[in-house]
């Protein structure tokens, strides 16, 4: 079994790796195959309990090859034993989930013990040797519910139920309950966990290695194992049973490690799965606040550079939107009257009809859309193969344009009429009165309305995650799925958010009573007038000081 | 400065009408202003008087009748109306300065962008024209720190020092006090002299009559009686010149 | 092969539509076991090219049990030779793809017929009768690409390529092409074959079927099947052989199908399927504008349906939110002068306070996860259970709230100080003077922005989607999935949303300009006075006319 | 009138001053004002004149000392500013019409929410009053519609709709022709003999000698003199009184 949901973030995001520095490729030749003794060990490092990433090398975690980070878990004590026992050098490699395979054909790593379910497809590629792991399905409910007390899984009828997406506990097992309200399947399973720690369900079914996991994030849950009993799921070995691969052909090293395994028996695994677990349990920490203190411990990085993806972009469209957006509106607010000449008047009604469109059309559909379109289609159509980069900036300014030209064009309104006329009686022209008199008084009092624009754009560049650009909210959904703290993570980018919002709201307030300006006026005295005019004699008179 | 021949025309009035939707404001204007004139416009509240100077300044569009400047028509399309508005000036009834400056930068700003002085030239200009209406010590404030009758000085020193050929007062003494409208006077008379052509709007009729060579007295749009202030001040022939000018002349 | 994509957001939808009205059981209990001549057959008539839906019955297609519409594709084609040699009445029964397997089980249909593998796990609650097609793995190139020669798969080497996510085509396919620049996978079958068409990618893994009704949609591609070659993808058959499924045990209707199955080989698979193809081809015209007019036809409802929801929301969400910015607005516009009393100062700081916190929290922070906070916490932490429609409701106002609150702010600090002190000073109180005075000019002045934020609503009530709100956006994506029509199905999204915004923003438009008021005032004649004073005698003097 | 007693004191201003940042504007300034008083205020420009006015109607809070309106402390906490200002209206040198409203709306707007006099009586008292200032015809129009003079009225009428105890007038003949503030005076005159307090900042020394039966004069922040207009603009006392109304004097 697999958590879908974070394999896809992950695989998106290593995709994205790839596509910029080809790193990949860097590190695979990087590795060099002389060193015989040692055992080169591949997992994903982030599929607890079975295997994840801490930054430290409690409870006996293994360093990751060419990382500052440390890798545990169930596999990872397996790999050790393993490593013991044939007297070899233990080495831990970090992939991406989709890349295990691959790295093993290509003899990157000598063998994969990533929690991997002994499925047909799987056997065509690799060697498995015999199960280290039996996972079997259980419920989970939680403890105060009307179901903690069942038998089997009889007893569980007319539940409300639910599970993982793309899973078997989903698609194969959960319809095995009889007459169970089967409700939609969740995205991940921290996501199927809140709905139960919610009680928008009664109960949910996973496998036994995530139910003990849950439980050291979320004390209320109760574990129903039926195995043994009659009343069960009937669910095939190839899925529960959990094994290590090795390359096709390479008989040596699997014998070698189902020796290994054969001095081993259920009851063993279930003892080191408990001892990962509780491993688990004592790297995430049981208070809230020391989890979110662990996962910024952890994962501070991405975080960080998600939220500068997230604010480079934001800014730089902000303004490149509000330049857009004052061109807009000063156009669309020029007044025409019947007496200029009628060239000037259909130009002007042509241009105006223009922007109009471009605000509507940009107003009136969904960002996300738009970033579909613009990137796959400027491709399609005009054979235009623009960066994502580039898309990601053009496709935010010009939706923040579309808005601020209607702000603006409110803004400039609602200045007083004779401003203008005090502009036009000395002789400027409609651009000049607009740069110098109506514009900054337009600026001054829509800045609250910069500052929403500013705050949507940090929080909506999210959507462009559908052309792969990386930022912050991108980033914590992987790291959410990762580690099952749904709720922590969601804290923290929350707080993130909060954070980079709130500065830059201040920030702009900040500006905004500094262009009102002191409340008071000094007097020029003599001297400042003297100094400034450089010619000016200021007459004394108190005639002129009553004035 | 009576002996003005056609040649010194600045400002061509004719026919002149405006409609505001259903009501007509300005009835058939016609008057000419000669270079270095000072004309004074008096009449009741809401004649018309500030909706006359509006459709000079082209603030408003007359609907119908001609504006020659120079000779020019400028009501036609061809007219460049910011280069006609830097030569004709005018001073607001409600003084619309610029909100979001100084008073120094209110009367810097359109002698550097419109007329492309430089900044320090600017700057001694705009405060030769504050000191004479005694604005000189504000420069620092901005238009919303100050009284009423500061502020009206400073829009008659903002239009003074774009130096204009011609300039339209719209009250501009409304605010100030008898010394002040004294002074303010002063300067006119002596831009009237250096050639200065204006046109006053004004209710203070001591001060049309101290300041203006041609008094034009309008009621219900209609330029009802037009003439030197010695006659119209003194010998008012239409009934309604004469009613209106009641109160003064009693004064007197 | 399964696009699970589209099964996630059918069974969501479908989940949705359970909980709402137990429909479903009402359905299955309606069904009357006595027919003994039905042959009831379960597909999910959104599988395309294997069976799709339909709004007549061109091509041949069978009416859906209890609907208006018709089913076709191969499966239809299939089971009615089934029927027909069996002499049965066929009957087509639409099932959501996750209640496939529990509906044979219960014996509301007979039997599935629905484009199934024969996995493993499947073979354990069913019966699979001999395959009915052998769907094999082929590569889609652009016909101009430079791969387009390939002869097998190493002719493929150091190409770019994507696949479906989670399906074992990029799983266990695409990593066996030597080489390959494997990126991102993509979310549902339409993107990919969208990314193929924007030359984001060399090339595509996806089955034959697929890749054929994929032909009809993008006339450039080219399929390239390697089958019969040795240097072809190796993919065991479990993954490409589509079975019938019948009832574990019903071995009668079991042998009766495969003996009819016999009659066939698999050139007549292929023929029937072509067959297929062809009419799904038929049926989804070929111009860009027919298909547009042909998803109309078919999913019309569904997308009025989505736009009622998306309409409803945004605009009472708009209503409330302006009530609550203006509300929270004209209380941060409060001054406080050193002269109030202090319990008035304290207060208004605290409410001032806590009315900052509200707007900053909730403008600093993406709706998405306030809604998945809001839904699940208020269960988890307050034991308060709110409906999915409530939620919906109070997530989107509040926001609004916010956003309007800073707004108003910035439009009540616009209006001319003086307007305040006019209305002090005829004795109104700081309520009346905003009621009155302030409020009506901001309300004109921020219209704009009223219709800015009406029209981000109408958008963004699409993060819904995560506690289940079926709106327009979600709906879309529903039918883009299903039909493969990625970009027709995104144009009429865009032209609704378009319709939409642009309705709202004109007739907000219109209001401004009402507003405004005439450009004109008339006079009163002695008449309307007399009227409306009922008391005021117009004296007609002429002197009075003259003023 | 002159024979007011303590008792008659609706207006007690003690030790008062204000000061905008470090630029001190009104340095102590005492003077009561009694029933039915008309006291005019006259003085430059930018003497004060405005922000006493202010003061009194609570729109600038007095840096220190007191305003007593019928013997009660009004600059204390306790006040109700509100009901204050519903006794003590005020007509602003600027108008501040309310521009989302019609003429006639603004009239009964006040009436109707602050008075709570129902809709019917509130339209029959504002028309009256603007009948009186000669503004009935308009009551449909908006103020960006109407002339200086205009508004002007409208504002005087607006606050006279109130019927307040005491009227504050910042300038409130600034815009009118000679014609219209004789009618305006008559106004107030009739008003002062119905008993209305009130207290008038001028420009206009004729308007000021007509109406007042008390004159401030006010230079620099300070009140400098204060009297009968018999006496003040016959025989001033200080220089500065004398410099001020040298040209009105003249002018008589
Ligand atoms: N908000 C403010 N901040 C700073 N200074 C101010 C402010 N308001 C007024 N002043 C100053 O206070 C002084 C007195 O202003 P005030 O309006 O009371 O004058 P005034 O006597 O009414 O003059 P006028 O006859 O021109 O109306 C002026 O110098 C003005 O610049
Ligand atoms: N935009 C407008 N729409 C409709 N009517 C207008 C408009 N502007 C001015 N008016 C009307 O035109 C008439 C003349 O106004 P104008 O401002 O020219 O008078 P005025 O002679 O300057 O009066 P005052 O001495 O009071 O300033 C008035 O009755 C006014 O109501
Ligand atoms: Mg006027
Ligand atoms: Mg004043």
């Amino acid at each position: 079994m697999k958590n879908y949901y974070k394999t896809k973030i992950i695989s998106i995001f290593f995709a994205f790796i790839i596509f910029l520095s080809n790193t990949l490729t860097v590190f695979a030749s990087d590795i060099d195959n002389n060193a015989k003794k040692t055992f080169r060990v591949g997992m994903e490092c982030g599929y607890a309990p079975y295997n994840w990433t801490q930054p430290n090398n409690k409870n006996g975690a293994v360093p990751i090859f060419e990382s500052s980070d440390y890798a545990n878990g169930y596999d990872v004590i397996m790999a050790k034993r393993i490593a013991d026992e044939l007297n070899l050098k233990l080495e831990i490699v970090k992939l991406d989930w989709d890349s295990l395979v691959p790295a093993l054909q290509s003899g990157t790593v000598d063998a994969l013990i990533a929690g991997q379910s002994t499925t047909a497809n799987r056997k065509k590629m690799v060697d498995f040797t015999e199960p280290y792991y039996y996972a079997s399905v259980v419920v989970l409910v939680n403890a105060d519910s009307k179901f903690a007390k069942a038998k089997g899984i009889s007893d569980l009828s007319h539940a409300s139920a639910t599970s993982q997406l793309n899973t078997f506990w989903y698609d194969i097992a959960l319809p095995q309950i009889p007459n169970v309200n089967k409700l939609s399947a969740q995205e991940s399973a921290s996501t199927m966990l809140a709905a139960l720690d919610a009680k928008k369900v009664d109960l949910v079914v996973t496998d036994l290695p995530t139910a003990k996991s849950a439980l050291a994030a979320y004390k209320n849950f109760k574990i129903l194992d039926f195995t043994g009993n009659n009343d069960n799921f009937h669910i095939s070995n190839e899925e529960t049973n959990i094994a290590i691969s090795v390359k096709k052909g390479d008989t040596e090293l699997k014998n070698a490690i189902n020796t290994v395994l054969a001095k081993m028996d259920k009851n063993d695994y279930d003892r080191i799965m408990d001892q990962a677990i509780s491993a688990q349990a004592s790297t995430l920490p049981n208070s809230f606040i020391q989890r979110i203190i662990y996962i910024l411990d952890g994962y501070g990085f991405s975080f960080l550079r998600g939220a500068g993806v997230t604010m480079l972009i934001a800014l730089v469209s902000t303004i490149l939107g509000c330049i857009i957006g004052f061109a807009v509106g000063v156009i669309q607010a020029t007044p025409t009257s019947k007496h200029d000449p009628i060239i000037k008047r259909v130009l002007l009604f042509i241009i105006k009809l223009i922007l109009n469109i471009y605000v509507e059309f940009f107003r009136g559909t969904p960002m996300m859309v738009q970033a579909m379109f613009i990137y796959f289609g400027s491709a399609a159509l005009f054979n235009f193969n623009m960066s994502m980069w580039f898309a990601s900036f053009f496709i935010v300014s010009i939706n923040t344009g579309a808005y601020m030209a209607e702000t603006i064009r409110g803004g400039i309104l609602s200045i007083d009429p004779g401003q203008v006329e005090g502009a036009k009686a000395i002789g400027m022209t409609h651009v000049q009165t607009m740069i110098y008199v109506i514009i900054p008084q337009t600026f001054r009092n829509i800045l609250p309305q910069i500052s929403n624009n500013l705050i949507i754009n940090i929080k909506d560049t999210c959507v462009l995650s559908v052309i792969g650009t990386v930022e912050l909210f991108y980033v914590t959904k992987g790291i959410a799925g990762a580690l099952y703290t749904y709720f922590e993570s969601f804290t923290i980018v929350i707080a993130i958010y909060f954070i980079l919002t709130f500065t830059c709201s201040k920030i702009l307030r900040h500006l905004e009573s500094k262009l009102d300006g002191p409340d008071n006026y000094d007097l020029a005295t003599t001297d400042t007038l003297a100094h400034t005019s450089g010619l000016y004699k200021y007459s004394e008179s108190p005639k002129e000081e009553g004035l | 400065m009576d002996n003005n021949t056609e040649n010194n025309i600045v400002l061509e009035i004719k026919h002149l009408s405006k409609t505001f939707g259903k009501n007509p404001i300005l009835k058939d204007i016609n008057f000419n202003v000669h270079k270095s004139d000072v004309t004074c416009i008096i009449g009741s509240s809401g004649s018309g008087k500030s909706t006359l100077l509006r459709c000079i300044n082209l603030l408003e569009f007359p609907t119908s009748g001609e504006i020659l400047y120079n000779g020019d028509e400028i009501t036609s399309n061809k007219t460049n109306e910011a280069s006609y508005r830097s030569k004709v000036g005018m001073v607001f009834q409600n003084f619309n300065l610029f909100n979001n400056m100084t008073i120094l930068q209110n009367c810097m700003i359109g002698q550097i962008k419109v007329l492309k002085k430089d900044v320090e030239t600017s700057k001694k200009n705009a405060i030769y024209y504050l000191e004479k209406v005694g604005m000189a010590p504000y420069i620092n404030a901005k238009p919303r720190q100050l009284s009423g009758g500061q502020k009206q000085r400073i829009a008659i020193a903002r239009a003074l020092a774009m130096e204009p050929d011609v300039l339209l007062f719209d009250e501009p003494t409304s605010a100030l006090d008898p010394q002040m409208v004294n002074d303010v006077l002063n300067v006119m008379k002596k831009l009237a002299n250096e050639g200065l052509t204006m046109i006053i709007v004004t209710h203070e009729m001591a001060f049309a009559k101290d300041v203006a060579n041609n008094i034009i007295f309008m009621a219900n749009g209609f330029i009802v009686e037009e003439g030197h202030p010695s006659e119209i001040f003194v010998n008012p022939k239409n009934p309604l010149t004469k009613d209106f000018l009641g109160r003064f002349i009693n004064n007197e």
